[in-house]
């Protein structure tokens, strides 16, 4: 098997993101984070639909931090896909256990 | 080094290979997060056993005191990545200021979070405190997980903002250069994942009513 | 190609003590870890031998049931925190992964000592509940609560040390990934590596992804002991099973920490004393990245009589079930690795067979352990507790000291006596089988574990397995009196004693610090092409 | 292994034959081919090895081979286990209570006992509460087994078919004396246990507080002829002065009636010098205070 480019290699030099790109990253977080304390306040009513939209917008702004702020947009495609594995374990983590728990 | 004499090998463990610190630290990065997973995990059974209570717990925090310091978190969040810009465009005096202004931004965090906790601790919701004896089931779970998560994830402030303290020094010495950041780019690492799990722990705690 | 300026070995080129104990050099830091992890091991037994005394009749033979308690304890601690989890990684990986790789040392060498250097403190803080304090933990290993928060023994002391020792885990296993990814000799592909090296792959991420989990909820007990919140009790909203969730949740892939490498062991010595390719090493290679992954969503086998809900004991024996299959296709594989080699008998060879056949019983009757209506009878039984010795020390063990006496040679640079080394593993072999064979059976006749005292009708199979343990540390005795003398006597050995094609035997033995003093060369077609045709 | 005495034991030995041999194959298997190879392919008689690096017909069929092999145990071992959590509507409902180092029976009529007595044939389904720890209801021969959780109900249930008494144990560390934890279930026939059922509790001239103090299991740890087991021994409690440690401070004591009662609701209170906090659990709910008056009154004759 060949395995080309398998490896992530300093000499693919690095990308620079620009003063703007993280201005206009922040202001995006700043927006849903706004967004996420409205539905809350306002929404206190909607009861789950507010905590399954809450958790949506924690973990948009996660993706954001992580792809921007955190350059994984710009990494080698090995870091998305570990952080992919890392993540889908700890939800199924979280599932196996609601399985038990919720047929108590 | 230790070994100066005898054979060196192009894959050497001794080469400089910024690639590794960064892989390193993303690795760490993992462990980080499932850290906390065992205390989300013990936060979603709890709260699927107490629903009602730990709604009611959660109206005790202070909405307005979380916003502020997500946001303070989320602007930090962009001073380091901006650091990190810096050094590589060879700025290092807009790199150290940056850093400067992200370890201010930390303190201003966590001055805002000793209030927060004093004043629950002034009502006595601090575990082993007489009102959080007498609390309905449920709540001082709420109450216990809030101190050990928002706590945990203090200690995190803390060594975050001490790692930058370090990238400050090494980059005023000249040993953080724009061909080699790997170590500010660390620090960037880490503080985001600092700011990625105060992400998730506002709603949880604050905002899920 | 630059040569070697100088023929010092890694023993030679620094001498003393502190030249040891602050040694960057992976192999320096494997053989620590090697000495520490003996004596801790020593200790574990000879607490395990004495269990075996009080246990030879009913009724008190040489101590008190508290002291029982605690001693099973300490030796379930120790041979879990201290002994296994550490050991093929911490001793053979440190020192060999890098040669094996064709590099120099790991990725971050600095990170390496600081691990060895946790692990002694983790270790010293367990050991250290031995004096201090009200004594060592009686709760078992598994510090289950309430009564681990309840009972006035230094429990906390012996978390912590868990805790600790958990970092020490961590560390060394993203050391290895990293290593894994950056180091490899130009042309070894992934697919390329040797097994050890896949092995200890999958190994390391089961040491990243779970060991943090049982940090977290080590530091709950903690809590608990100190503000007593009740954070498990039921009366408030709490849930005592779900400590047990936590605890699994790390301890079961924990037991897949102590096997992978194990198996990347066995992987080496095949090929090496059958002169021939590994048979499927694509399906062994996956394979234990199949068990690393599987193996995170069985916890809940441990907790079947716990008052699971029935949706969740199914889910977790059928995971169970499946997670025996990878397994599986490595033992076929191993075996037909044998088939039209040419078989050089040699003492690490037996414990590589020894390992298959002891594995296989430990691992099929986990088999009867992952079916719902056996574990209902056999929870916490005996019947476990040999399931686990023949796991562990059957598989595990007896991989250890398989390649303690294969790179004996290597890292010493001489040969202990063949004959005796045959001898032992003879005595060992029968000893190990008397001592643990007794315990399934007394297990299926309902002797549950952890019992300082027991019922007539279960004499017979305990008096045997005492008598087993005596047998089976004459056979320890002997093999490490002859690995001692052959440190000191033994005949010096060339590079590669035993014919093998692996990278760490083209380098002179003891490797010098560099690790090799030409090029290695890597073997055309795979690691284990011999040449044959 | 013992014979079964429930309508369990079947389906859980079935599954438990069906593995072994399925096992017994397979490890018989391998260790003969293991030792065939190893003999006939010594370098001696085959000094030239071949190399094979694999077979994909052969990776596929010992991978599908036990698959469904452990499919098959899966499901012998779930069949085996599902009545097991289905309780018959018909079942006598009896109260087992697991503490520190004692198991105790409570019947639908108010009785309680440290043994049981069942009628044969007849589904019975225990209510497992424990007090303080974990424990485990284990009944080797009947080859059932579920924790006893504190605070959190969890049940059991069984139909014994054979007469004859049956080993209870604890199968679920709790302590110190955990391997001492026991009990018998003693299965009888319908009429054997209707006389039983009626027959009038045996009167004893005991001292009604020695009664209570049996049926809470006090005796596994407090002597009454001044041999310390874990607690201090009754003999001579009453009325001497004592050492003991209140939130830290060591003070002396009278023990009398108050100090007894204290001793009992609240033990962590004060604890006797040179014992353990922590192993005796506060008896609140579970003696009335009338009780305790008996108990004291019997205290007062252990001199
Ligand atoms: C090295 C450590 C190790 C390993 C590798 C394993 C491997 C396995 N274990 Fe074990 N286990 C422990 C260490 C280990 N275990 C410990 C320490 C405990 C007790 C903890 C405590 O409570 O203190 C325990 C307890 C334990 C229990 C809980 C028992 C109880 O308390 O009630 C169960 C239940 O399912 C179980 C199952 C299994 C299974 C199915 C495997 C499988 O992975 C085994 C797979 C192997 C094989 C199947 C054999 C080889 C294959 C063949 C010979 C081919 C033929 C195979 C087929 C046809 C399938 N184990
Ligand atoms: C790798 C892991 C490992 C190993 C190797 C062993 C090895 C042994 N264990 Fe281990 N055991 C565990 C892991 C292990 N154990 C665990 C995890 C538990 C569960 C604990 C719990 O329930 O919480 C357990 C529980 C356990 C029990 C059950 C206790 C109970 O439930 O009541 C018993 C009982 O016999 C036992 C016995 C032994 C014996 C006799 C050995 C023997 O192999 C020891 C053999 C000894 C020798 C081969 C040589 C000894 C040498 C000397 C005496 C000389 C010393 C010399 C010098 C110091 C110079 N062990
Ligand atoms: C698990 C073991 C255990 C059980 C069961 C137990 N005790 Fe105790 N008891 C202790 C221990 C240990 C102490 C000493 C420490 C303390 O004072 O709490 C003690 C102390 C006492 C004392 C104070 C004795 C003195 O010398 O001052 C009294 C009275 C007492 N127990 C009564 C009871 C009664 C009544 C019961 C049953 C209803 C009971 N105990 C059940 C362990 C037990
Ligand atoms: Cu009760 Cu063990
Ligand atoms: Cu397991």
């Amino acid at each position: 098997m060949e395995h080309k480019n398998e490896q992530p290699n300093e000499a693919q030099g690095h990308h620079i993101s620009s003063y703007k790109e993280h201005f206009s990253t922040l202001a995006a977080l700043l927006l849903l984070t706004v967004l996420t304390v409205a539905v809350s306040v306002f929404g206190a009513d909607l009861r789950s639909l507010s905590v399954a939209t809450a958790l949506l917008i924690a973990t948009i702004k996660a993706l954001v931090v992580a792809y921007y702020f955190m350059h994984l947009k710009y990494e080698h495609k090995l870091y998305r896909w570990l952080l992919l594995v890392v993540v889908l374990l700890f939800v199924l983590f979280l599932v196996v256990t609601s399985i038990e728990y919720l047929n108590r | 080094m230790e070994h100066a004499t005898g054979l060196v090998l192009p894959n050497s463990g001794h080469n400089r290979d910024a690639e590794a610190s960064k892989m390193g630290m993303w690795l760490f990065l993992f462990t980080e997060l499932l850290l906390f997973g065992g205390l989300f995990l013990v936060y979603m059974v709890y709260r699927m056993l107490n629903a009602e209570a730990f709604l009611l717990a959660s109206f005790e925090l202070n909405i307005a005191l979380g916003t502020i310091n997500t946001v303070v978190l989320l602007v930090s969040s962009m001073t380091i990545a901006m650091a990190i810009t810096a050094i590589q465009k060879g700025d290092r005096k807009t790199s150290v200021l940056l850093l400067y202004v992200t370890v201010a931004l930390s303190l201003v965090f966590m001055v805002i979070k000793f209030f927060e906790w004093s004043a629950k601790i002034n009502y006595g919701y601090f575990p082993g405190m007489e009102v959080y004896q007498n609390l309905p089931a449920g709540e001082s779970l709420f109450f216990f997980l809030y101190f050990f998560m928002t706590s945990l994830h203090a200690l995190h402030v803390i060594i975050g903002a001490v790692f930058i303290a370090v990238v400050i020094y090494r980059t005023n010495k000249g040993f953080v250069t724009a061909e080699k950041y790997t170590l500010t780019e660390n620090a960037g690492l880490y503080w985001h994942l600092v700011d990625l799990i105060w992400i998730f722990l506002f709603p949880l705690l604050y905002l899920i009513h | 190609m630059t040569t070697a300026t100088t023929d010092l070995n890694f023993f030679q080129v620094k001498r003393g003590l502190f030249s040891w104990i602050f040694s960057i050099d992976h192999k320096r830091i494997g053989l620590l870890y090697l000495y520490s992890l003996m004596t801790f091991f020593l200790v574990g037994v000879t607490l395990g031998v004495l269990m075996r005394l009080e246990l030879l009749n009913p009724g008190k033979d040489i101590m008190e049931a508290q002291t029982y308690n605690q001693v099973f304890t300490l030796h379930g601690v120790i041979m879990i925190f201290l002994f296994i989890i550490p050991s093929i990684p911490a001793v053979f990986g440190n020192f060999f992964l890098p040669i094996m790789l064709g590099t120099d040392d790991v990725s971050f060498p600095r990170l390496n000592l600081l691990s060895w250097w946790i692990y002694i403190i983790g270790s010293i803080m367990a050991l250290s509940t031995l004096v201090f304090g009200d004594g060592p933990a009686d709760t078992g290993w598994t510090f289950y609560v309430p009564f681990s928060v309840n009972t006035t023994t230094n429990v906390t002391m012996s978390v912590l040390a868990a805790f600790v020792l958990g970092f020490s885990s961590i560390l060394t296993g993203l050391n290895f990934i990293v290593t894994i990814h950056r180091l490899r000799a130009p042309g070894m592909s992934f697919m390329k590596m040797p097994l050890f090296a896949w092995s200890l792959y999958a190994t390391s991420w089961i040491q990243l992804l779970a060991t943090p989990i049982i940090g977290i909820t080590l530091m709950m007990i903690v809590a608990e002991r100190f503000f007593g919140v009740g954070l498990f009790d039921p009366s408030i909203g709490g849930d005592p099973i779900l400590y047990q969730h936590l605890f699994w949740i790390y301890s079961h892939p924990a037991v897949y920490i102590m096997a992978l490498p194990a198996f990347g062991i066995i992987s080496e010595l095949l090929p090496t004393f059958s002169q021939r390719t590994i048979f499927g090493y694509t399906a062994i290679a996956f394979s234990s990245l199949a068990i690393a992954f599987v193996g995170y969503f069985v916890w809940g086998h441990h907790m079947f009589t716990s008052g699971m809900s029935g949706t969740g004991r199914i889910v977790f024996s059928i995971m169970t079930f499946l997670v025996a299959i990878p397994t599986a296709i490595k033992v076929f594989n191993w075996v037909a690795t044998l088939y039209k080699g040419s078989i050089n008998v040699q003492p690490p060879l037996l414990y590589a067979l020894a390992f298959i056949f002891l594995f296989s019983i430990g691992g099929l009757s986990g088999l009867v352990l992952g079916a719902l209506a056996t574990d209902i009878h056999l929870h916490d039984t005996y019947f476990v507790v040999g399931h686990f010795h023949y796991v562990m020390f059957g598989g595990t063990g007896f991989a250890f000291f398989g390649a303690l006496h294969y790179w004996f040679p290597k890292i010493w640079g001489k040969m202990y006596n063949i004959t005796v080394a045959n001898i032992a593993f003879v005595i060992f072999f029968i000893g190990f089988n008397v001592l643990y064979f007794p315990m399934l059976v007394v297990g299926l006749m309902g002797m549950p574990r952890r019992y300082y005292d027991y019922l007539p009708e279960f004499h017979i199979p305990n008096m045997i397995s005492t008598f087993g343990s005596w047998i089976l540390v004459t056979g320890l005795l002997l093999m490490l009196g002859n690995l001692v003398a052959g440190l000191f006597n033994g005949k010096k050995t060339g590079r590669n004693p035993w014919n093998s094609i692996s990278l760490e035997w083209q380098t002179p033995s003891p490797p010098p610090l560099a690790n090799f003093d030409k090029l290695p060369e890597l073997p055309e077609g795979g690691p284990y092409n011999y040449k044959n045709d | 292994m013992n014979t079964g005495a429930s309508t369990f034991s079947q389906g859980v030995d079935l599954s438990l034959y069906i593995i072994t041999g399925i096992s017994l194959f397979f490890l018989i298997g391998i260790t003969v081919v293991m030792i065939y190879f190893v003999i006939r392919y010594n370098k001696k008689r085959n000094p030239k090895a071949t190399n094979i690096e694999g077979n994909f017909t052969l990776e596929v069929v010992w991978t599908v081979i036990p698959t469904l092999l452990v499919i098959l145990m899966f499901y012998y071992g779930w069949m085996g286990y599902k009545p097991m959590r289905q309780v018959p509507d018909n079942a006598m409902e009896i109260t087992v209570y697991g503490q520190m180092w004692k198991f105790s029976f409570e019947y639908p009529d108010g009785r309680i006992t440290d043994t049981l007595v069942v009628p044969i044939n007849q589904p019975v389904k225990l209510n497992l509460v424990a007090r303080d720890v974990l424990h485990s209801f284990y009944v080797p021969a009947f080859r059932v087994k579920e924790d006893m959780v504190p605070g959190k109900d969890n049940f059991l249930w069984f139909e014994a078919n054979r007469e004859g008494r049956y080993d209870v144990l604890c199968a679920e560390y709790c302590g110190m004396l955990h391997s001492f934890m026991l009990s018998s279930i003693t299965v009888v026939n319908q009429n054997a246990y209707d006389e039983w059922l009626t027959a009038a509790p045996i009167v004893t001239d005991e001292h009604p507080g020695l009664a209570i103090l049996k049926q809470n299991a006090c005796l596994t740890c407090h002597s009454q002829d001044g041999s310390k087991i874990i607690g201090p021994s009754f003999k001579g409690v009453y009325g001497r002065t004592q050492l003991v440690e209140t939130n830290g401070e060591t003070r002396e004591i009278l023990v009398d009636d108050e100090y007894i009662t204290r001793s009992i609701y609240e033990p962590n209170a004060d604890i006797v010098q040179g014992y353990m906090r922590g192993l005796m659990i506060s008896y609140e709910n579970i003696i009335s205070e009338e009780q305790v008056a008996d108990i004291i009154d019997y205290m007062k004759t252990l001199k």
